[in-house]
């Protein structure tokens, strides 16, 4: 395997709603991303994340590439998914000899639509999508099993969300952001039982961008380059009733394939957009109580579309470039309930 | 094939979608399209490469920088290349057959899409000398539809190795 | 560094306007399942899925692969959707190549797929945007001023595109899974019929279909199991450039220019007309034969047109191009870079029927889309590279 | 499109709707469940290993094998496996009022499908509870022609 490492990351501040269009949001972070790297364009491959469900409008990735920089023509592709399989795209041709260096970006702006009714569309087109069930319900299926199955209580999820929107004071980029006694959170109404308002991630706009860059060139572009020692991706069943919700089962293999139990893990950050999927995913990972999980807020305080798996892996590597991480695992999902799940391993050295 | 009072089987199913969003323009176009409300054509120039662009983005995708600088447009300019629409499409209201032109204003570097009204459409033709019709001042409003389309003007034809570079 | 990679499995379906007899999970399942059986495998060998498609509003479903997952034998394993406008279908099976160029896995199933029938393909192809004034009529709206711009400036003659059409279109007769099966084509057909957008006609037109495509792709260690010969990936190549800026040359894209160009010095090609013996190139309209022959580098800038007015793109020419008939009769929008991918493949292995080119070696497949922007080709052999 | 032009944060906003009337074509094995439903009957299908998929889906879950032809009778009562409360319906969901997500496995089953559960008050839902389906008044051969299941008893 290629030693390929996260050089630069840069994010927007993700608010509940954005005036720029995409390309005014992803601009800056690009730059700033692109500047902070050191290396020069163009870049050997550049991929991006997006969904055109978001806006209602076809082909936004296609604008976006104004901001990346495309001129001369740049090899460059896109998937339909969040950003982190982009990055995983870009790792692979660096794995494959084909680039040394690549740009990666995700954007997703939430804000014109109904953004738990447009996850609707993500379901069975014959049997589920026609009874128009919004994101968030599905999310408290998925909770309540979890509950269930384990005994936890509301105030576990309560306290990850205090927990998630503390660390985020110290994150100029969050969203959500701040002191929340859990048992004032616990005394506010279901949103969907048996999720509160607070269990469930802010909708917002935003937009980030990273560099990966293999070998030398990384060690020249970044004095603590993050180095990415395993990176692996699984899918489960999409029918929500032929699948142990409770669990995560393709988590597990993906961190067992990107090696996390392979040493001691000091930071993790997990793209749960709603509290239980927190405790599932740690335990899927076989994360334990000394580690620390999502010091930036995690996605209960910025959950930019598209975009919030790839911040995971950037918050990550950031740790680990600044010295307060020595191996961290990021992790990213799509789809609905946590049907695709994503695990990179980070290492300083 | 059995009893013919049988019902068939089912075989397709209706499931229609209707998704309500808020579409917000972003910066550089709500600029533009206030302009329009006033009866101007503003571009933007490439801080970098000194293009001007019009409608513009915000950036000029060629030097990947954000673009600032406004510029006010004639609103004449070129027709560049064109096409004769003759088949109905479900987003487009305008009566077909149509004229739909690649228009150069006078002082932009990309061409501008719109239609030409006002001639025949076999006197569409490459080089030819174009105006924006706008709606009645009191109608005008920010969006694109306050240019209706674009007519002929009694001025002569550009010559076609003009024209080559902004094809 | 790059393992080698070869195509041992290739699948399509039967391309029409309406599927009715299909979901979309049995579309896709048609031809992954021609795939699997022509690679003699089973979904248990398969290590990861790579999906393409164009825009998901074609069938109204957000991340389709999602609810793909148990129709692809995915679960368990890694699924990757790709999306680059209508040169998705091409770079979908270089994602899955550099999968196994990597080394990453043994055997990768690619599927593209679209099922336009479930919309409108002018619907979905320009939404409308509010506060913009829509003058552009779907895809052939777009191109239609680019043909007439490339028409000015070439002076080719005004048949050209009706030649590359009744090609295409008697090609499509030797493709059983071809949309438009026209045995009654004629020059006089072609000519007269109506302008759609002028200067493009009805009968130069692509169609809009239902349609998937499959591959599998495997590495050398994991090739020599199928009944056919592998075809072997000797380069793949993607450009993009953005949509619209100033100075931008649309009718011969510098973005395709350079495409090939990487393509050709990595497959070590130096004259790609003598070289290469067999193309796949994604002409929705007529007349993106001859301009594209020029992008390609096949013929010089301005006389693409001789190539097709010589017969050396028809089947028994030179360079046979488009010998299955084509995206001009086959258009499923995100599986159509595919079937490019897939019939050079197919060509390289003698499987193409009654449209193979005799012996041939190289193959070029080519896709592109968005506004001429986005390109994605490979170069595939039955020699290893 | 048609409609208000607003200001939203010093930018230009204006309404924009994404509609199209979807007809899908549903495939040989969903044909099967929809006309079924259509005579208020559900069937589910048998994978090659032996588990009853419903609703009945082409392919075996875990492994992409076609499923085989044994179409089988389930339900029509079953057993929420796990649910949500929903307080405020949205306009295009099964119900008008207050009524829980579900999911359920109908007897006869071994996968557990969604729905909407009409039991009027959360208090009424729990993990475990036997529901049975509600059938629209006229059937047309769609999802929608369970109405929803309410509480059985």
């Amino acid at each position: 395997m290629r030693e390929v490492a996260v050089v630069s990351f840069a994010q927007s501040r993700h608010v509940r709603r954005e005036a720029r269009n995409e390309v005014e949001i992803l601009m800056p972070v690009v730059h700033e991303a692109v500047e902070r790297s050191g290396i020069a364009r163009p870049f050997d491959f550049t991929c991006s994340g997006s969904t055109d469900f978001l806006q209602g409008q076809p082909f936004a990735f296609v604008m976006a590439l104004d901001a990346a920089g495309a001129w001369p023509p740049i090899a460059e592709s896109h998937v339909e998914m969040d950003g982190a399989w982009a990055l995983y795209e870009a790792w692979v041709k660096i794995q494959a000899g084909q680039a040394d260096t690549a740009l990666v970006y995700a954007f997703g702006k939430s804000s014109p639509g109904d953004l738990p009714e447009v996850l609707s569309r993500q379901l069975d087109p014959y049997v589920v999508a026609p009874l128009w069930p919004d994101a968030v319900s599905l999310a408290a299926l998925q909770a309540r099993a979890w509950l269930e199955k384990t005994g936890r209580s509301e105030r576990d999820l309560a306290e990850v969300a205090a927990r998630s929107r503390r660390s985020a004071k110290a994150n100029p980029h969050a969203t959500l952001a701040g002191d929340y006694e859990v048992a004032k959170l616990l005394a506010e109404p279901h949103l969907a039982a048996p999720l509160r308002r607070h269990d469930c991630p802010p909708i917002c706009d935003g937009a980030a961008a990273l560099v990966l860059a293999a070998g030398d060139v990384a060690r020249r572009a970044c004095k603590r380059p993050a180095w990415i020692r395993g990176i692996d991706h699984r899918i489960e069943p999409h029918a929500l009733g032929a699948r142990d919700l409770a669990d995560s089962p393709s988590t597990r293999l993906a961190g067992v394939r990107a090696g996390v139990g392979k040493g001691g893990v000091d930071v993790a950050e997990l793209h749960a957009p709603f509290a239980h999927q927190e405790w599932i995913l740690r335990e899927a990972l076989g994360l334990g109580a000394g580690v620390d999980v999502n010091p930036s807020g995690g996605a209960l305080s910025a959950n930019p579309m598209m975009a919030a798996g790839l911040i995971r892996i950037g918050e990550a590597a950031r740790r680990i470039s600044d010295g307060a991480a020595r191996r961290a695992v990021a992790h990213a999902t799509s789809g609905p309930c946590l049907q695709q799940n994503l695990v990179c391993v980070l290492e300083g050295a | 094939m059995g009893d013919a009072s049988e019902p068939k089987p089912v075989k397709t199913i209706k499931t229609p979608m209707r998704l309500e969003y808020q579409y917000t323009a972003g910066e550089a176009t709500s600029r533009y399209l206030r302009g329009i409300a006033q009866g101007r054509i503003l571009g933007q120039r490439c801080p970098s490469c000194k293009k001007v662009y019009v409608p513009p983005r915000g950036s000029c995708p060629r030097c990947a920088v954000a673009t600032t600088e406004e510029v006010q447009l004639s609103d004449k300019g070129t027709v560049t290349t064109f096409a004769i629409v003759r088949v109905p499409s479900e987003n487009i209201s305008v009566p077909l057959p149509f004229a739909s032109v690649h228009i150069l204003l006078d002082g932009a570097d990309i061409p501008f899409f719109s239609v030409v009204q006002g001639c025949p459409l076999e006197r569409v033709r490459i080089g030819m000398r174009v105006r924006a019709e706008w709606v009645p001042r009191e109608e005008l409003a920010p969006t694109a539809t306050s240019i209706r389309w674009f007519v002929p003007i009694d001025e002569p034809d550009v010559p076609f190795e003009k024209l080559e570079a902004a094809l | 560094m790059a393992e080698r990679c070869a195509v041992v499995g290739i699948g399509q379906t039967h391309h029409t306007a309406r599927r009715d007899d299909v979901s979309i999970a049995g579309l896709v399942r048609e031809a992954a399942l021609r795939a699997l059986e022509d690679a003699a495998l089973d979904w248990g060998d398969i290590d990861a899925v790579v999906v393409g498609k164009a825009p998901d509003m074609f069938e109204g479903v957000m991340m389709p692969e999602l609810y793909l997952a148990e129709a692809l034998g995915a679960a368990g394993k890694p699924l990757l959707r790709v999306h680059t406008a209508g040169s998705v279908g091409g770079s979908t099976a270089i994602v899955a190549a550099s999968l196994i160029e990597a080394g990453i896995h043994e055997r990768v199933l690619t599927v593209a797929f679209e099922k336009q029938s479930e919309s409108n393909a002018m619907w979905a192809l320009t939404v409308s945007t509010p506060l913009q004034s829509t003058v552009v009529a779907g895809a052939g709206g777009y191109f239609s001023p680019l043909i007439r711009g490339y028409m000015r400036r070439s002076g080719a003659p005004e048949d050209t595109g009706i030649r590359v059409a009744l090609k295409d279109r008697k090609n499509a007769l030797k493709n059983p899974y071809a949309h438009l099966r026209e045995p009654e084509i004629s020059f006089e057909m072609v000519a007269n019929s109506p302008m759609l957008w002028d200067p493009i006609r009805f009968h130069e037109t692509c169609p809009s279909s239902d349609g998937a495509c499959a591959m599998v792709l495997s590495s050398e260690r994991s090739a020599a199991r199928g009944a056919h010969p592998p075809a072997w990936v000797h380069a793949t190549a993607m450009r993009s450039e953005p949509t619209q800026f100033a100075g931008q040359e649309k009718i011969n894209p510098r973005a395709g220019q350079e495409c090939a160009k990487e393509l050709y010095e990595k497959a070590g090609i130096t004259d790609p007309r003598r070289e290469i013996d067999v193309a796949e190139i994604y002409v929705p309209f007529s007349w993106f034969e001859p301009m594209w022959m020029e992008n390609l580098g096949f013929a010089p800038v301005g006389e693409g047109w001789k190539m097709t007015y010589d017969g050396v793109t028809a089947l028994d020419g030179e360079l046979p191009v488009n010998c299955s008939g084509g995206v001009l009769s086959s258009n499923p929008i995100g599986a159509s870079g595919m079937l490019r991918f897939a019939e050079a493949a197919m060509q390289v292995r003698g499987q193409a029927g009654e449209h193979q080119v005799e012996g041939a070696r190289v193959a070029l497949g080519h896709a592109y889309g968005g506004g001429s922007q986005f390109f994605s080709m490979w170069i595939v052999g039955s020699a290893k590279p | 499109m048609k409609g208000p032009i607003t200001e939203v944060d010093g930018v230009l906003a204006a309404p924009h709707v994404l509609e199209y009337p979807y007809r899908r074509s549903v495939g040989p094995v969903l044909s099967r469940f929809f006309t079924a439903l259509r005579e208020r009957r559900i069937l589910g299908v048998r994978t090659a290993a032996g588990r009853v998929l419903v609703p009945p889906a082409e392919a075996d879950p875990d492994s992409g094998t076609a499923v085989t032809d044994d179409f089988v009778e389930v339900g029509p009562g079953g057993v929420v496996t796990t649910w949500s409360w929903v307080t405020r319906p949205r306009e295009k969901q099964p119900l008008p009022h207050p009524f829980g997500w579900a999911l359920i496995r109908l007897d006869g089953a071994d996968t557990a499908m969604l729905h909407a559960v009409d039991a009027g008050d959360a208090s009424r839902m729990r993990t475990g509870m036997r529901v049975r389906p509600r059938w629209r008044a006229e059937t047309v051969g769609e999802i929608g022609d369970i109405a929803c299941f309410e509480p059985e008893g």
